[in-house]
């Protein structure tokens, strides 16, 4: 069976940002530029930037944090998605994320995060450098138990 | 999957679905104040009621409110039938009577040609149009802080005794949920005041930036077994770290390569 | 002065305690000392487990509850249709008028509650009127006076 | 003791009749609210003390019976005594030891104390000959008055439980349905939802709990049949909700029963207690394994409450806010289960139907409407009280037949029925047979059975302002049609009555009601224009004459009339001291003038004149 995986190589990257411009453009809000879900940061190094972005956790915090069920795994693509509908801006996930990777927009006064543009991440779709990349990855099946 | 006709049009929807849900799906802008997906649907206030009829009910129509109606096989929908419209407009401008400063309500009225309410002016009107939203998000996420209170005309949403609510945590939902704005706070530096509650919020052990309240990271840690040492640091702190972490793994890597 | 409402835990375990029970123990609290004090909404939440807003919310909503102290004379007029038809709005306002108050009130010497109520079953008997639980039928406007001193 | 089976059951009935039979007579002081109202409490205590200190030798006398309502409260204290039928009115404790002497130990009839046809001016000897009695026929009521409430061996004593045992032993849950359905009953709480179907809905959904509860809220400002039904006869409820239950498979039952009848609490509860005790209610009843068990609910003030959804709310301890129901409470009702819930009157006939047979009952009434309705006939009618008739009686025979007529023989104007969801029928509707579906033909609606009467000095406006004012006042406050549309509608109606109405506004109440019924959550939004919307069917001339004339012809709107003295007035001064504004002024022997700027029309003046010399116009 064949899946994709988002995958973060900082060492290609190079910080052009294009990946956040990728992703507000993508996630725009009637049509203004939304927030972006991904951030080059420093990596502590000279010259290493780390895309930061959701991890998309097995277990995830920001879910289990969500007293109104709004952040559930979308059975398709794998990522954690939110649905804006339901999110009634608590912020629990925002600050209950060890990674940073649920935001609030403040603009939009709306919570986001990564749901991997629902299978084509554009993020990945215009790194220049292939930091960011969207692969097919084979799983071998597991013999069920 | 269930097939039905939405103002002439074949609609598949789920099944258990809510017909309102499904006629938002089609673009089809029919106006709705108490309907909210992070709560049950309510029927307060009827201005999501359509028209139905199906076929195996014969010269009977009904009207129903959209957003607690099941979906069901060969229903027949009019979103915008005479009687549906003229109901509308009277409730728009009833509910104009008693919030006529709310945008909201203006704006839908607006939508049905009510500029002005043709009824008297509600005394003692605001902005809360009593969708319930607050109190049931509320409830839906377990604190149970606030609650409707007294009945009929009269009736309004407090915290218990009007005294500042044992029961909240200050997370805002109430306000952040009501759609006139009528709920308010103020957040100043780490303070937090919300029905008269005061709150401290978590600042950010490096930013120093303010997060979400003390109290409610205590349930979330307790209740939702979140580890506390999470909710020391704000997002941006997070991810800064999240940087760093994968920076030296990089690093390493970057090292090796060469 | 501070009221001891210490019987009010007696009453809380007289009654099952289940959500069930609710509006039955703010009854036999409301009886025992005509009002809800802020404590017997508390102690009923806290025994019940049921937030304190759901009990403020219940004591707003129904009609027999008052979340201010009454009178010690519970006067209440009858103003179900068969009394309105039998002229009980001119009973309620002489009394209204006797006791310098409105029907919801109470008067300042805390003797005197008086209230409307819609209905209390008796309509054979309209125009009535309640003191203290007691029922006084056929009431006439003229007759206000030995309600009040007969009570 | 427990009973366990028909024989035991039986045994208890032989032997509570034969100890009765020792009796010579049968003394019956009536303890419904009503009389109770009235002193009967003096009446009865006074019958004990006497009885105890007089031995009477050879007439055995029952113990003085305590029962429930009689219906005819108006001549309360009642004092009836057996065999005779001998029917004493306004009993006072100084007629006690008269009673005794003269109609218990001799077998005299006190003249003075005899019902006085206020027709005729003829006395009647037993109550049997009262047309306020003569004229109904009493099935829900048939205990009523006749046994001591508080005592279940008089209950056995005149079959009760007997059905029970029927049903549980002798027939399957199905049975029971179908001869419920057989027989037509519907419900007596509004609606007249066919009971049968009602319980084969409840018992074909698929669940592992259900449940059965008795409405006994009777919201309706105007009715009081199901307060007397549980005073006098809690009993009678309690096997029609067992019943009830073993049919649909309910192992719990509540009764939802408003505070305010504290006497009805109180017989209820002892009913039950004494239910348990004889084995009759809570597990393994009499013998056949069968459990149920009652627990009850007391309402709190809500007329909201009457409705299925709001008032399951209640029982569950929260507010009684409706909900909106597309999946009806019969299917998902108390704590989401399937439930049964019928009124007080609808669970009384059970047992009869089940005792007696769907035939017999079905005989009576009409083909659509089965059975007896009971009524509160209360107003301004000479014989107010509670009465029960065969569906399809017509209003006429009611009112005039059994309520003797319009108080003082002032006109007949209309008859409101259906309480505060019902609406109004004028004369032309005398002849209208009172069966559920002719009365909602007619604009209003059966409702839970008050009738209240109405004549020429009542303002049809302030009719519809009063029943709008009391629902604004009720509602949940819920649903945007009912919580601001009742209030707008209240207030147009307000406006006509004060003589601020307009050409038009008759046109924007109906429109306004149109989509309060088209747009409400519950039945008390939906219905809630009804009192409205039928006056301005059937007196439209009355709402023009107060917005166009601006006159009241009942003279009961206030701001459109005037009190004024006429020549009849003897100077008596009684209204001066009336008056509470001191609007009268006047000396001794003179003609009194009304100050029109003091006055408040408050009517004070007129109550105290005794020379008829206050006009109102």
């Amino acid at each position: 069976m064949t899946t994709h995986r988002f995958v973060v190589n900082p060492v290609l990257c190079t910080g052009c940002r294009t990946c956040e411009l990728a992703c507000s453009f993508t996630h725009s809000v009637n049509g203004k530029p939304g927030k972006s879900r991904i951030y080059p940061l420093d990596g502590g190094f000279k010259d290493l930037w780390v895309p930061v972005v959701c991890l998309q956790c097995e277990e995830a915090a920001c879910a289990k944090a969500c007293l109104v069920d709004a952040i559930t795994r979308n059975p398709e693509t794998g990522a954690m998605d939110l649905d804006e509908d339901r999110c009634v801006r608590c912020m629990a996930c925002v600050a209950a994320c060890p990674f940073g990777c649920s935001l609030h927009d403040s603009h939009h006064n709306l919570v986001v995060k990564c749901d991997l543009c629902g299978g084509d991440p554009a993020c990945a779709h215009f790194c220049p450098t292939q930091a960011l990349s969207y692969k097919p990855i084979e799983i071998k099946k597991l013999k069920s138990a | 999957m269930v097939t039905l006709t939405i103002n002439g049009k074949l609609v598949q929807a789920e099944e258990g679905e809510m017909l309102l849900a499904v006629i938002e799906r089609q673009n089809i802008d029919i106006p709705s104040t108490c309907n909210h997906k992070a709560v049950e649907p309510y029927g307060a206030c009827r201005l999501c009621t359509v028209e139905i009829t199906h076929p195996k009910w014969p010269g009977w129509k009904k009207h129903v409110t959209s957003c607690l109606y099941p979906v069901e096989e060969g229903l027949v929908v009019s979103t915008h039938a005479p009687e549906v419209i003229e109901l509308r407009k009277t409730l728009l401008d009833l509910m104009l009577a008693r919030s006529p400063k709310a945008k909201l309500v203006q704006d839908m009225a607006a939508e049905y040609g009510v500029t002005r309410t043709s009824y008297e002016e509600v005394p003692d009107g605001n902005d809360c149009i009593l969708c319930g939203l607050c109190v049931r998000v509320c409830d839906q996420m377990g604190f149970h802080a606030i609650s409707a209170v007294g009945r009929g005309h009269g009736k309004e949403i407090a915290p218990p005794l009007d005294e500042p609510p044992p029961d909240c945590v200050g997370c805002l939902a109430c306000a952040q949920i009501c759609p006139t704005n009528f709920i308010k706070y103020t957040d100043a530096g780490n303070k937090r005041t919300i029905w008269g509650k005061e709150f401290e919020l978590i600042a950010c052990e490096r930013t120093g930036q303010p997060t979400i309240t003390k109290e409610f990271a205590e349930y979330l840690s307790k209740h939702r077994d979140i580890p506390e040492e999470y909710f020391k640091r704000n997002d941006l702190t997070h991810r800064r770290e999240l940087a760093a972490t994968m920076g030296k793994i990089s690093q390493w890597q970057r090292e090796e390569e060469e | 002065m501070k009221q001891e409402f210490d019987k009010i835990p007696e009453i809380i375990s007289k009654h099952r305690q289940d959500p069930e029970s609710m509006i039955m123990i703010l009854q036999d609290i409301q009886r025992e000392y005509h009002y809800l004090p802020k404590e017997a909404l508390e102690k009923t939440a806290a025994a019940l487990d049921i937030p304190l807003s759901k009990v403020y919310s219940a004591s707003t909503f129904y009609k027999t509850f008052s979340l201010v102290p009454r009178g010690k004379n519970e006067i209440r007029v009858c103003v179900g249709t068969a009394c309105h038809i039998r002229g009980s709005k001119l009973i309620l306002e002489q009394l209204e008028n006797m006791l310098d108050i409105k029907a919801g009130q109470t008067t300042k010497d805390m003797e005197y509650t008086l209230e409307s109520v819609a209905c209390v079953g008796a309509c054979a008997m309209a125009p009535l009127v309640v003191v203290n639980d007691k029922y006084h039928g056929s009431v006439k406007v003229s007759g206000c006076k030995k309600l009040l001193r007969n009570k | 003791m427990t009973i366990q089976n028909l024989q035991q059951l039986k045994d208890l009935q032989k032997k509570v009749t034969t100890e009765k039979k020792k009796f010579h007579k049968k003394v019956i002081v009536c303890c419904g609210t009503g009389c109770l109202a009235n002193g009967a409490k003096a009446i009865l205590d006074e019958f004990k003390s006497v009885l105890s200190k007089k031995k009477i030798r050879n007439f055995a006398v029952e113990a003085v019976t305590e029962t429930g309502c009689h219906g005819f409260c108006e001549q309360g204290p009642l004092v009836a005594i057996e065999p005779e039928g001998t029917f004493y009115t306004k009993v006072k404790p100084k007629d006690v030891a008269d009673i005794i002497e003269e109609s218990i130990r001799g077998d005299k009839v006190i003249e003075r104390l005899l019902y006085t046809n206020p027709a005729t001016t003829e006395k009647t000897e037993s109550y049997r000959n009262i047309p306020f009695f003569s004229h109904q026929q009493r099935i829900a009521l048939r205990n009523v008055g006749n046994i001591a409430a508080h005592d279940i061996k008089e209950y056995i004593a005149v079959g009760g439980y007997q059905a029970l045992y029927k049903a549980l032993t002798k027939m399957t849950p199905d049975e029971i349905i179908e001869e419920i359905t057989k027989s037509g009953l519907r419900g007596r709480g509004g609606g007249g939802f066919p009971a049968g179907r009602k319980w084969r809905t409840c018992a074909d959904v698929e669940s592992d709990v259900r449940y059965v509860i008795c409405n006994a809220d009777e919201g309706d400002p105007g009715a009081f049949m199901d307060r007397s039904i549980m005073e006098g006869d809690p009993h009678g409820v309690l096997e029609g909700m067992m019943i009830a239950a073993f049919a649909v498979g309910a192992h719990m039952g509540y009764i939802y029963v408003r505070e305010e009848y504290p006497l009805a609490v109180r017989n209820i509860k002892a009913a039950i207690e004494q239910c348990e005790e004889f084995g009759l209610m809570g597990d393994d009843i009499l013998g056949t394994g069968f459990s149920f068990h009652i627990r009850i609910a007391r309402g709190a003030g809500a007329f909201v409450c009457g409705e299925s959804s709001a008032l399951m709310k209640s029982v569950a301890g929260e507010i009684g806010e409706p909900r909106a129901k597309y999946v009806r409470s019969v299917v998902k009702g108390l704590y989401d289960k399937p439930t049964v819930l019928n009124n007080v009157e609808t669970f009384i006939n059970v047992p009869l139907i089940i005792g007696k047979g769907s035939k017999w009952f079905a005989a009576i009434g009409t083909p659509k409407s089965t059975g007896t309705k009971v009524f509160s006939l209360v107003g301004k009618v000479r014989n107010t009280g509670l009465i029960e008739v065969p569906m399809g009686t017509t209003v006429r025979e009611i009112i005039y037949d059994i309520g003797g007529g319009i108080l003082d023989d002032r006109p007949f104007k209309a008859v409101q029925t259906g309480g505060p969801s019902g609406g109004c029928l004028p004369e032309s509707k005398l002849d209208l047979p009172v069966d559920f579906d002719s009365l909602t033909e007619a604009g209003s609606m059966m409702g839970s059975g008050g009738m209240i009467v109405m004549d020429d000095k009542t303002c049809m406006v302030d009719v519809a302002k009063y029943f709008l004012s009391f629902l604004v006042d009720e509602s949940c406050g819920k649903c945007v049609p009912c919580r601001e549309g009742l209030y707008q509608l209240h207030k147009l109606v307000v406006k006509v009555s004060e003589g601020r109405g307009e050409e038009g506004d008759l046109e924007k109440m109906e429109k306004l009601s149109k989509s309060i019924v088209m747009g409400s959550l519950c039945g008390l939004g939906t219905s809630g224009p009804n009192p409205l919307l039928s006056t301005i069917r059937y007196f439209r001339d009355e709402y023009l004459e107060h917005i166009r004339d601006k006159k009241c012809r009942a003279g009961v709107c206030r701001e459109l009339i005037t009190y004024r003295v006429n020549e009849k007035c003897t100077g008596c001064l009684a209204c001066i001291s009336a008056c509470a504004y001191h609007a009268i002024t006047g000396k001794k022997k003179e003609v009194h003038v009304i100050d029109q700027d003091k006055c408040t029309k408050c009517g004070a003046c007129v109550a105290v004149c005794k020379q008829d010399a206050i006009d109102v116009f």
